[in-house]
């Protein structure tokens, strides 16, 4: 996996998405997560030097995902990209075993942070259950892994419309965030199409 | 969208070379996007710094200035500031007694503030952080992100300002803020939504005779959508939401009608006459007051009221001189 | 239309009514109608009284206070005042040193302004009458009704103020509410109509991507109708026109930006940073400035920009303290 | 003629076309008149006692406007009245003659107070021709003189359509100002239908 692509992708996935993100979070919460993310993710593709070993590209893009994303997906994504960086270490290549651990570690720096749980309404519910299912699927290949993580992410994020917000603004609407999509958890499903998109049939 | 602005992008760093131009005794940072008392640091003065979205105004960078905030780091709008900021704020305000940390209950600001304070530490800088959540809206629980920080976000940058700028220790003007915000309470009303500039288009749609009850300051909607009421009786709203979860009655409260933007100064007034007939018909009286536009969110219509049940000591924190932009007394 | 009020009928009184309940250093009087101020009338202080339509606030009753108005009496919505209330006001503080009566130019205001001066005479009060009329958006001519007073009356009501609370004589006070009024000039901009209570649907219609300029400050349209620009582009206009009637080059000015109601104070300050940026690219200097909602046209969108070519003399007024709801430093 | 029926019906019809006053004046003033005058007549209404003479009827009918009324239309129209009643005197009798001079005194009031020329798009537009139309028609009798009365006023506000403002809050339009009906001649058209309305035909 070429975990700048992953970004690139990404990057490119959640500014041809901003709006609905945006719209998605004005319903439920302040209006702001795709700009938020947007505006993040343009400061971590500058932040790339060339030539950055994938675990690398991961801890610099977190950083700068943090430093210039504000919000509460700022923190939480740059974390979960920095701590999967790091379980990467420096290893030049990621196969589909290492991807497995970084992405637990990025779901564990995630849940650390914000002390959520699934069912809560929030990114976690696209994020615990892709990585779950990339574990599950891992054995059969990268390719096959990726797009089991990106449809269990998929079905995650639909299954948070029914319910009920207990964490992120959205849990200040009480009964009323009932029957609207978290905008952590689409975009969420970005991160995980980016991953499809640059991971090759035949990796 | 209609805005007074040049470009969606640059409005925040605008709003701040305005305030840099307006406010000689602010010095305002545009690369750190910090707004700073001139004469900080000050040193062995506690440091006092807040900070959270933009679109908030006077609120937080309206309020620095003597006797109340020492910086202010403003976000984009209506998301909270990054650690970088809040962190550029702190040592620039750091004396050496330390720097308490007033964060409004967000998600956002709750964990970009942790961020800067872990790196704070690294520098040696002690950081308390006050959470405020005076939200009477939300419903409180261990399991939820709790209250969100309104009004009383006002009331103790003020206090703990007065209680820092008369020599506080760190922990004694930690803990002023910590009581404003426990003795607190807030409610919030929508009549429109507001539009983020970023955003173009209003934060929800709301009909003609519909409100929203139970807002925060984000243009989120509320609790419930309910048909157009009177101020009168959407102050009786408020205030028994208040009374309910801090019962008023007999206590000396300072109350703010504070208006969301959008609605004109003569409403809050008429709103403040139903607020003072309420409160004395329920045995509560009012020790302070402030009506106007202090913590709003940008353009939108409606009010939010905020009790405070004063102690002789809060009361004289507040009474304090201040001198910032948007709040000035006794110099 | 939606507004946070009981009753269209009662709005302004229930506003009088909460000012008086949150000011207790002001004197209201529901029945005439006024606001004075608590110690008036003072014993050979010459009174300074100011008055017009409602829906400015805090124009003019924010204004009533120490070192500023000595009572104002607010009409209904956008409509002067009657003589009968002028007439309360002005006896409300006359202490034998005479009164002045600053007047925005407007036929309404004019009238009962002069027949309340009539009225006044019969009770042996001497009246100056101050009248204000600086809006360059309006063409000034002898067959006409003249300008519109606007932001001038702010600057008026503050240094003939703070003359009368130092003592100033009747023509005195008079002469330097005079001189300011002749040496300031404003021009506003409407993003939107805003709506009176009593007539409960906007003031007039505007599309998505228009706006008016030259505005007054009653929600009346303005001398042209274009297409939305940027902040840059309006405080362009706005000074221009100023410039091009009081040229400001070499000057030492105070300038307000004043948000007309509707408008976030972070537009307001993204505005001064063009208005700071116009004014030093064309040799004027900014010696003392104000920005936000001080005269307003109730939830109107948009913005007024006044200059006043300052002396020392009216600069060493404009910081003498002040003590009002709206305006206060010093105290 | 009686002037309480004139003041009364006068109230009535300006409560029936509020709305409309308030909407002409929106577009060119301030959005106040048909409020303004409401409020003033309603004042003026109370402040009428039984059996007053008809001079005095308007004489206290003025003064209530004038201090209740407030805005530009509040002294010029109580000014009206009073000059009028004033120009009535005690006479117990208001007969084609005598209504005449109060006209002319009322109209000069109103000039004189305003300033206003016939052509600056205000209510002297509908007034001054109104009374000399009446002046002139007078010989026939009042039902002739008050309907030729009504006739000038209705073109004379008609005529304001296309004028310019030079006086009032209109002026503050300049161009802008065109193509729009005067509020305070509109009104003033309704002094006169009120003066038609209770006029009877054989008086
Ligand atoms: N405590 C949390 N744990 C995990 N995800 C969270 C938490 N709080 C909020 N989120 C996610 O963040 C998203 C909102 O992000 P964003 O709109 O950018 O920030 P903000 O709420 O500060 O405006 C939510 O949709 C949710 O998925
Ligand atoms: N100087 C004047 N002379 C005569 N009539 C005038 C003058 N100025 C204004 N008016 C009349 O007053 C009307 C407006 O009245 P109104 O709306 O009640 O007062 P305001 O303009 O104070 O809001 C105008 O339509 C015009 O006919
Ligand atoms: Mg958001
Ligand atoms: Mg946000
Ligand atoms: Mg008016
Ligand atoms: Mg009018």
């Amino acid at each position: 996996m070429d975990a700048r692509e992953w970004i690139e992708r990404f990057a490119e996935l959640v500014e041809a998405e901003a709006d609905h993100l945006t719209r998605l979070d004005a319903a439920i919460g302040d209006g702001d997560h795709g700009t938020n993310l947007n505006r993040g993710l343009r400061a971590a593709m500058a932040s790339l030097h060339a030539d950055l070993p994938p675990g690398k590209v991961l801890t610099t893009a977190g950083r700068a995902l943090i430093s210039k994303t504000g919000g509460a997906s700022g923190p939480l994504y740059g974390t979960a990209l920095r701590r999967a960086g790091k379980a990467l270490g420096d290893t030049p290549e990621v196969g589909a075993g290492e991807l497995a651990t970084a992405l637990r570690a990025a779901l564990e720096g995630v849940r650390e942070l914000g002390r959520a749980e699934e069912g809560d309404k929030t990114m976690i519910d696209a994020l615990a259950p892709a990585v779950a299912a990339y574990a599950a699927t891992a054995a059969e290949g990268m390719p096959a892994a990726v797009r089991a993580a990106l449809d269990a992410a998929e079905k995650g994020a639909e299954a948070t419309i029914p319910l009920q917000a207990r964490k992120g603004r959205a849990s200040y609407l009480g009964a009323r965030s009932v029957g609207h999509l978290d905008p952590g958890a689409a975009s969420t499903v970005l991160l995980f199409r980016a991953l499809a998109d640059v991971t090759p049939a035949g990796a | 969208m209609k805005k007074l602005i040049d470009a969606v992008d640059d409005v925040v760093l605008d709003a701040l070379r305005g305030m840099a131009a307006a406010h000689p005794s602010l010095r305002v940072d545009l690369d750190e996007r910090i707004i700073a008392r001139a004469d900080a640091p000050r040193p062995g003065k506690v440091g006092l710094v807040s900070g959270g979205g933009s679109g908030h105004e006077p609120l937080h960078g309206g309020f620095v200035g003597y006797g109340m905030l020492d910086a202010a780091c403003p976000g984009e709008v209506f998301t909270s500031p990054v650690p970088d900021q809040i962190l550029a704020a702190t040592n620039a305000v750091s004396g050496g007694a330390g720097v308490v940390h007033i964060i409004k209950n967000y998600t956002g600001d709750v964990l970009n503030f942790q961020m800067a304070a872990e790196l704070a530490g690294d520098d040696d800088i002690e950081v308390v952080p006050v959470m405020i959540d005076d939200d009477v809206a939300v419903q409180d629980s261990t399991f939820t992100a709790g209250r969100r920080g309104t009004g009383a976000t006002l009331f103790a940058e003020k206090t703990a300002g007065a209680l820092a700028e008369a020599g506080g220790s760190l922990s004694e003007v930690a803990a002023v803020a910590t009581e404003v915000n426990e003795r607190t309470r807030s409610f919030g009303v929508a009549l429109t939504a507001c539009t983020v500039p970023a955003a173009g288009r209003p934060t929800f749609d709301l009909g003609e005779d519909e409100i929203e009850l139970g807002i925060g300051i984000h243009g989120e909607p509320g609790r419930e959508r309910t048909r157009l009421r009177t101020a009168s009786e959407i102050v009786d709203v408020a205030l028994s939401a208040i009374d309910d979860d801090m019962p008023l009655s007999g206590s000396e409260v300072l109350v703010m009608v504070n208006g969301m933007g959008g609605t004109p100064l003569m409403e809050l007034y008429a709103a403040y006459a139903a607020v003072a007939d309420w409160l004395s018909g329920h045995g509560a009286t009012v020790g302070r007051r402030l009506v106007g536009n202090y913590v709003t969110s940008l353009d939108m219509a409606g009010c939010m009221i905020s009790v405070c049940r004063l102690t002789p000591r809060l009361a004289e924190l507040w009474d304090a001189p201040v001198e910032t932009p948007g709040l000035r007394w006794g110099r």
